[in-house]
């Protein structure tokens, strides 16, 4: 009888399938590639046969796991080492089997113990796989709503600053500067370096400005000196001059270098 | 502002969105003067749930937060505006992902105890890239090995609102 | 087909097509023995549009076909969804102002001094911008360079009646 191709593997005729190898023909290279591992191979000889799981015909189900690894190998699919430590794994089970069990270790776990329990916890995370594909998911039943947004101006926030920030911008700046020092902190009141921002600003645009209109008499004693102090820090800075046409008369102050300047360009 | 003030800024929001919004996002939207209270919130959402009835989308609560989603009996007609198949996912990665969020955090090396079989790294890196999965830690064991666990992306991309949503795992049976 | 189906196909397509549908694309959704014809396509977006008043989006028909976007009015609650994290500013930045606040007047040169680098004029460009620096005047030295200070934008916005009340040093190291 000639030998008539039962399935087409990789393109390539395939003319036998092992007797006890109960395969639709053509579904047999999808069937081989598809299984996940040894387990899930193992599974499908179990639940093919509706054998029990707690009760596994272990010589039976080894011999049928041993073919299915042969022909894979002979299909030169790629065969991971866990179908062959599994095979090992098969083996020792049922040699353990056979030996007879003395009546005192009665209590003694049965071989196929560990595999039933990988088995079982296998087959629930196989079917908790088969559930998660089944849920409704995006892309495929589940779209999500989306509405052009109305035109916007967008806002760019501004980044935020907090006072202590500042401080310790400071604090640090001056420790790398080694100017750090408590008494440095003490001497200078911030009042008078307000002030001199204060008189620049009066002098803004090259403005000259009677010495006397600087002072604000409401202010009391403290607020005169701050303010005199202020000028004189200034005019050592170089950052104000200070006019006298002559002894006696009004004292003037204006923006620093402004005359020179003027006398430059005359 | 009045329910009906707040329903609609809600239901503007939420279109344009284009993702789901947490309820403290929700309130980020009103400057603080106006900020509706979590109650308020909850009542206009519930309002606006009710007022989709009949409509072709529905208000649905998943993972990181409230989204509109068109009606899943349309699915048929809408997927129609996309030529590209949805992507199908192996039984690897499925099988790879279950065992993460049904056993998180867990290693790779306790997957492939399960499995019995290697986890491939393509695997991990296309689940991570997906964002449903992410290191959340390292156990203490030689070698501290990553600790994965499934994010809120994972449960709002299978319409999920929490993980006790999952279907539930099959009974074991004592040997 | 009713009619009411027919809207809530459309709606839901329209929902998550993320860009306008033109009627050609509408009808395709339907395989052909079900195709609506255009009478009944229009009159079904007819009233879709109607049945969206008093929601927070409309139906609209712009170029390339029919889109629902949300309500302009709603725009100043939307827009918060993509306000920016506010970025934040440089240490550089931040010393800079620190100098001028508790040097001023001060000069660029004397700030770099301080600091041991340079200023970029990006920074006094921004802290100007800001309307927290100014130049109040020029120092009588060659170049002439600008007089740096505070404005009261800048006590403004640190909420300070005046410098004096800019925490002391002595404050930040017990505080």
């Amino acid at each position: 009888m000639p030998a008539v191709p039962v399935a087409r593997v990789r393109g390539e005729p395939l003319t036998w399938v092992p007797q006890d190898l109960y395969i639709p023909p053509d579904a047999l290279e999808v069937i081989l590639e598809a299984f996940e591992g040894p387990l899930d191979l193992l599974l499908y000889l179990i639940r093919r046969q509706n054998l029990d799981i707690l009760d596994i015909p272990i010589a039976e189900i080894t011999r049928q796991y041993i073919r299915y690894i042969e022909l894979m190998r002979e299909l030169q699919l790629e065969l991971a080492a866990e179908y062959l430590v599994m095979a090992a794994m098969l083996a020792e089970i049922k040699s353990r089997m056979l030996l007879p069990r003395p009546a005192e270790t009665e209590e003694e776990e049965d071989p196929r113990a560990e595999l039933v329990r990988r088995l079982q916890e296998y087959e629930r995370i196989r079917q908790a796989a088969l559930d998660l594909d089944q849920l409704p998911r995006l892309e495929r039943d589940i779209f999500q709503v989306a509405a052009q947004p109305p035109p916007m101006d967008q806002v760019r926030p501004l980044p935020q600053v907090e006072l202590d920030e500042l401080l310790r911008a400071f604090s640090q700046v001056l420790g790398r500067a080694e100017m750090f020092s408590h008494h440095q902190v003490q001497r200078e009141p911030l009042s008078v370096r307000e002030r001199m921002t204060r008189v620049l600003e009066a002098l803004e645009g090259g403005r000259q400005v009677p010495f006397g209109a600087l002072f604000t008499p409401e202010e009391g004693r403290r607020g005169v000196v701050v303010t005199f102090l202020a000028i004189l820090e200034l005019i050592k800075a170089r950052m104000v001059d200070w006019v006298q046409a002559e002894v006696y008369a009004p004292i003037y102050l204006r923006p620093a270098g402004e005359m020179a300047q003027a006398e430059d360009g005359a | 502002m009045t329910p009906q003030a707040l329903q609609r800024i809600l239901e503007g929001a939420l279109m344009a969105a284009q993702r789901p919004l947490s309820l403290k996002e929700m309130e980020s939207l009103f400057p603080e003067a106006e900020r509706p209270g979590r109650d308020e919130l909850k009542a206009a959402l519930a309002a606006l749930e009710q007022s989709c009835e009949g409509r072709g989308y529905a208000l649905r609560q998943v993972g990181s937060g409230y989204r509109f989603q068109v009606r899943e009996e349309l699915a048929p007609w809408v997927s129609r505006l996309w030529e590209e198949k949805p992507p199908r996912y192996s039984r690897a990665l499925l099988e790879t992902l279950a065992l993460i969020a049904y056993r998180q955090p867990i290693t790779r090396a306790e997957i492939e105890e399960v499995r019995g079989v290697t986890v491939s790294s393509q695997i991990i890196r296309t689940l991570t890239e997906r964002e449903w999965i992410r290191v959340v830690g390292h156990k203490d064991v030689p070698g501290r090995p990553a600790l994965f666990a499934t994010t809120s992306g994972f449960l709002d991309y299978f319409n999920l609102s929490s993980l006790d949503d999952l279907p539930t795992l099959a009974e074991l049976r004592d040997p």
